[in-house]
């Protein structure tokens, strides 16, 4: 027994902060909103250190990770708001597609040259433009390269992950393009895991969030005090904080089950995965509320960079299951009767 | 006690449903907070003011109806219900305009009223400044008196569509020596004036509804001061008053938007389960509790109860069951919760309910302090 | 349209407080906790007054009077938490009874000779100790003496509004003792003006909790000033007092929503009844909650009168449906779905 | 990174597994914040220190096991599991004990500690006063020095379980002209001293659960200080932050509250819709959640890095957890929630949690501060 992160763990999350600070700062964040087709730049540098190909078996070129493993830096890729297919890659795409014998492609994202993203059933897709292919997970789960893809942009709330909604393949009941395989373990253990990882970029988003407004109610002062000196202003952020700190151990948990439950079959597998989803899109859902209060009129301005990190949050809480769909989720695999 | 309305009421009820099913654009118009969209909105402004709708509650002569309180509820009512757009002029009709019928002279009101219900001049509020946003009192502009006039300078800022409008209303600090609330002045700017520069800049939703409005060295003539100089505190209170009870957000805003809800909620049946189907009735029952409240409130007005403190409640209840109606519309659409579409742009909108016009905070402390009688000491 | 309350109202009301002032202080409450057999004294000062007879017409030796018009004089019963079924007698009873034609026992109940008791099918039953009468309300309405009732006496959380368990009448699916009658509406509407008849009581319940935690934090020094100038404090009152004034017009709208629809046949008075007893329910829980927490250990204490005030409330939110049962039958009466 | 136990751990879990079982009263004993119920409870720690199961993280000299910080956690697992009773001796073995550990002598530690674990000692808090509630440092009790030791006068109030105790520890102010945290002593005092008078009082549930300790010039020998002189506060500090973090509750206790939660909703399945449903899976969330925070938490501390301020976040967590499941339950009951038994008394208990071991709101002001840094100025 020991929670504690390994130093993998600690230096893989390490470098990504280093590089994202460096590469992914708020303004490219931003500047992203202006550019569908993605950033090629950043995307390579992610490559560079191996984050796409984390969980790519070492001899295919990848870094040979588990999920786990993976889990504290994509957190830093949350609270980098990396506008990228990071999760959809690395963590959904590469196991569908090792698991299909498709070497060509895996090695291809290992080497940074492919950007996979994930079209959940009935849900629009992130990020299609800039994807080199998009995998469909439905009842059948298939690949398409981005050439294949039909498909219609729609506006998004975060305009850094824009949205396609797909024409007639949206329900996924058939096979389209390349096909990947038909097992419910396949799209059922590929939920779990973009459940997980994005369960993993909201708790570094929240964690974002939250620093961006300790450090401007710290400073901004009205009524010849501070912001952050009033009872009412503390005391939401301390409720913000605990939120953040009951969620991150919940999101290791569910990476360490799976992990030890790949095909995601056991329910406490299930109840896990539910646990880290519900409870980080929470934590961000009330950080992001409880900065923008607590920044007044500024929090509610385009122009300041915490609007970036909030509207990101909205954006992954909503997909793969909202935290309300989840916990039915949990509770059915605690056995526990719906009813009327 | 009798919740019934009288055939006169049912009458007007009935001409504002007439007018509204027959002028009502059919389709939404774009969102009023961007430069293509105020001028769509503009349009109707002067729709409703062509049809004296514009201003029910305000003298004949100046283009209203002298409406009573019960049917200015009615008509809002009524407005909502019929999907009518966003009122554009709401900051000079809602705000400025009781304090220029309460404090204005008659030559303001004959001037400024008429001008502003046919949406000839468009008033933006220019309270905040970039170091008083909660902290009103902490505003650094200042006017210095000249020859025949005023001379203002400094910088507001969240200004409401500001970029789009004509005029401007706010204080401005009369005498330099004085701090927080005193010597304050309530000046009444137009925009174009030699001095002004006005910036507009994006919402949280990307709307370019906010606009920063720099003043430097620009005259305004005395007749632009309204309610007496170094009066300014006090004529203003009287309009964040308004603002933050009935008549910004009136019952029938949220009775419409909890009905979309439950159209929402139909179309999603598979989601109404675990608490998203309470949360939707919840925010039925409250849109009810809240128009019932209101109707205790306004037959107390009516009768000579003013509301005074009081108000902080609707503030807090209204821009709290704003956010409950938004966050469980997304929770209906799933994942569709992350396109850009009129629920999403509403749940946006709805977090800055309890940041405006005074925060909820300051809200629960007035409440506490005036209402409940709590002591003033400490924060 | 003039929400006001009647001249009529306001004087009933305030002879009730006057009256409850002087002879049901908390003292009396208190001490009823161990006098299962009521009240008497207090019950005739009540009839005096012509609480218990509110709606026998005057000719029968009533006021006359109707739902609405007695609901402001029973908030003031529970604002003063009286220790006996006023609600289930006057409210509940007595148009049953009238219905039924039995004037005899309606007379008593004007006179102040009868107290009667109403069992909801399936609930506890309280006062019934106390009460000469108990009408068992289930699909078969019917009454019995107090003699007739075959029941046990269960430990109450309050002390001061005792509980019996029936036996074999718990179900009411038949009549026990005289027969008041099987149509859906009496028993449809004598849920809802209990119901509502338990609104107005929460909400004096709600207020009196209030006013003695104002009282207790504008008095009660910590870190040296009094805690009520805590910003927590405040606001935390301030939810409380907000919660108290939307619940008490919706209580007043179900009144007259009830005297306009005395069978409760519509879906408006069925909304009207559980928006008033919904919000008054939460709003007196949330008032005790809070009162408690501000009063720090003195709160929960049993020697301080406050728990007496919160556990009436506690248990008539219990009463004739949850909130969240409430809250579904709003859902139900505005034919919106329900679903797994 | 690994969440499974070891073979000796999960031995050990076995173990307490059997004892328990064989050991827990079959029926539940009367609540131990009674006079008749406290007595039963005396039975059982006495039996639990028999089996040597009722300090398990003491050293063997004193009764213990020698156990770690995780064998503590699975004993407390399969404490609550089991459903064996609430611990009577509490505030002695986890408040006093920890404090006893890092400040007594040996000759306190040798004297004191075996007959604390054998529940011959009996001791409760004395915290609180009359005037100091959650401002402990405004207490007035005093402490005087005289030949030999000390004089004590003063009184203590809110004493959980202190008309059945037989010692109690507290601060009591040695420097008469100190102020506030200054001048404090940590002092431990028999409660058949002359002069001693307690007086039990009722708890919002009824029982006799509270005290209130008279002190009239009690004389107590220099052994009677822990911790040194004027050392009081820091002495205290220690001893409450084990209160509100861990050690007060352990995750076993809220999986197992959680576990009877789902028992009842499956007896009421009709009652499963709207929130209830989705709060009786929340409170179950939660307490994994708990568990899970506690095991990074006990990873940390087993490893060397101190929780600190952090164990504030446990106490407003747990304590509100509870609230939720009780909450839950009783909406579960519907209308026997009015009935007086172990699930309404839970609820009334549960509300104590935000205000015992330092109100929640002394807490979110302890994370605000020292955990995310905020500036202490004003309240």
């Amino acid at each position: 027994m020991d929670f504690r992160l390994s130093e993998l763990q600690r230096e893989l999350a390490s470098a990504t902060r280093d590089l994202l600070d460096a590469r992914c700062p708020a303004s490219v964040v931003r500047a992203s909103r202006e550019k569908p087709d993605g950033v090629a730049d950043l995307w390579s540098a992610l490559a560079e250190l191996g984050l796409p190909g984390a969980l790519v078996p070492e001899d295919a070129g990848g870094l040979g990770l588990s999920t786990t493993d993976l889990l504290p830096a994509l957190q830093e890729t949350g609270r980098a708001a990396v506008p990228a297919p990071i999760v959809e890659t690395a963590l959904v795409a590469v196991p569908l597609l090792a698991a299909a014998g498709n070497a060509e492609l895996v090695a291809a994202v290992a080497a940074g040259d492919a950007v996979v993203t994930v079209a959940p059933a009935g849900e629009p897709v992130p990020w299609a433009a800039a994807a080199t292919h998009v995998v469909l997970l439905g009842e059948h789960v298939s690949l398409l390269t981005r050439a294949e893809l039909r498909g219609e942009p729609v506006p998004a709330v975060d305009g850094s992950r824009p949205l396609t909604v797909l024409g007639g393949e949206a329900g996924h009941g058939e096979t389209h393009g390349e096909a990947l395989g038909t097992e419910p373990a396949l799209g059922r253990s590929a939920r779990a895991r973009a459940a997980v990882g994005l369960a993993a970029q909201l708790v570094g988003l929240a964690e974002r969030q939250l620093s961006i407004t300790v450090e401007y109610v710290a400073d901004r002062r009205q009524f010849g005090v501070p912001v952050g000196s009033f009872q009412a202003v503390k005391h939401h952020l301390a409720d913000a904080l605990l939120a953040v700190r009951f969620a991150r151990p919940a999101v290791l948990a569910a990476g360490l089950a799976l992990d030890a439950d790949p095909v995601a079959a056991d329910a406490a597998t299930a109840r896990a995965v539910a646990l880290a989803k519900a409870t980080a899109s929470d934590a961000a859902d009330l950080v992001s509320t409880t900065a923008v209060q607590c920044h007044g009129a500024m929090g509610y301005t385009d122009e300041y960079d915490l609007q970036l990190y909030a509207k990101r949050g909205w954006a992954l809480a909503a997909a793969w299951g909202t935290a309300t769909e989840h916990r039915a989720a949990y509770g059915d695999a605690l056995g526990l009767p719906r009813s009327h | 006690m009798d919740l019934s309305w009288t055939d006169d009421q049912q009458a007007f009820r009935a001409e504002a449903r007439e007018w509204l099913t027959a002028n009502v654009p059919a389709r939404p118009l774009p969102s009023g907070d961007t430069r293509g969209g105020f001028t769509a909105h503009l349009e109707w402004e002067r729709t409703l003011f062509e049809g004296r709708w514009a201003v029910v509650s305000w003298p004949a002569a100046y283009g209203g109806r002298d409406a009573s309180l019960w049917e200015w509820l009615i008509f809002e009512e009524e407005y909502y219900r019929a999907g009518a757009p966003q009122r554009v002029t709401q900051n000079g009709i809602f705000l400025l305009a009781p304090t220029l019928f309460e404090f204005g002279s008659q030559e303001q009101q004959d001037t400024l009223l008429p001008r502003m219900a046919a949406a000839q001049d468009l008033w933006c509020q220019g309270w905040s400044e970039p170091g008083a946003g909660s902290d009103l009192a902490a505003l650094t502009s200042r006017a210095t008196e000249v020859d025949g006039g005023w001379r203002l300078s400094g910088q507001k800022t969240w200004t409401t569509r500001g970029a789009f409008c004509t005029h401007l209303f706010g204080l401005f600090r009369s005498d330099p020596e004085s701090e927080r609330h005193k010597g304050l002045t309530y000046f009444l700017v137009p925009l174009d004036a030699e001095g002004v520069t006005v910036r507009g800049f994006g919402r949280l939703d990307g709307d370019e509804g906010f606009a920063e409005v720099f003043l430097d060295d620009v005259f305004v003539p005395d007749t632009a001061v309204l309610g007496g100089v170094g009066n300014g505190w006090r004529v203003a209170m009287a309009t964040t008053g308004s603002e933050r009870g009935l008549t910004l957000r009136s019952p029938g805003r949220f009775l419409e938007s909890t009905r979309r809800l439950r159209e929402l909620a139909a179309e999603h049946p598979e989601r109404l389960s675990g608490r998203v189907r309470e949360d939707v009735v919840d925010a039925s029952m409250r849109a009810q509790a809240y128009q019932l409240f209101t109707l205790a409130q306004v037959s107390d007005l009516v009768t000579g109860t003013p509301a005074g403190a009081e108000s902080s409640l609707n503030k807090i209840f209204w821009s709290e069951l704003d956010i409950l109606t938004h966050r469980t519309a997304l929770a209906l659409r799933g994942a569709e919760a992350a396109v850009d579409e009129s629920w999403s742009r509403g749940f946006q909108f709805s977090l800055a309910g309890p940041i405006y016009a005074g925060t909820n905070e300051i809200q629960r402390t007035i409440v506490a302090e005036r209402v409940l009688g709590l002591p003033r000491v400490g924060r």
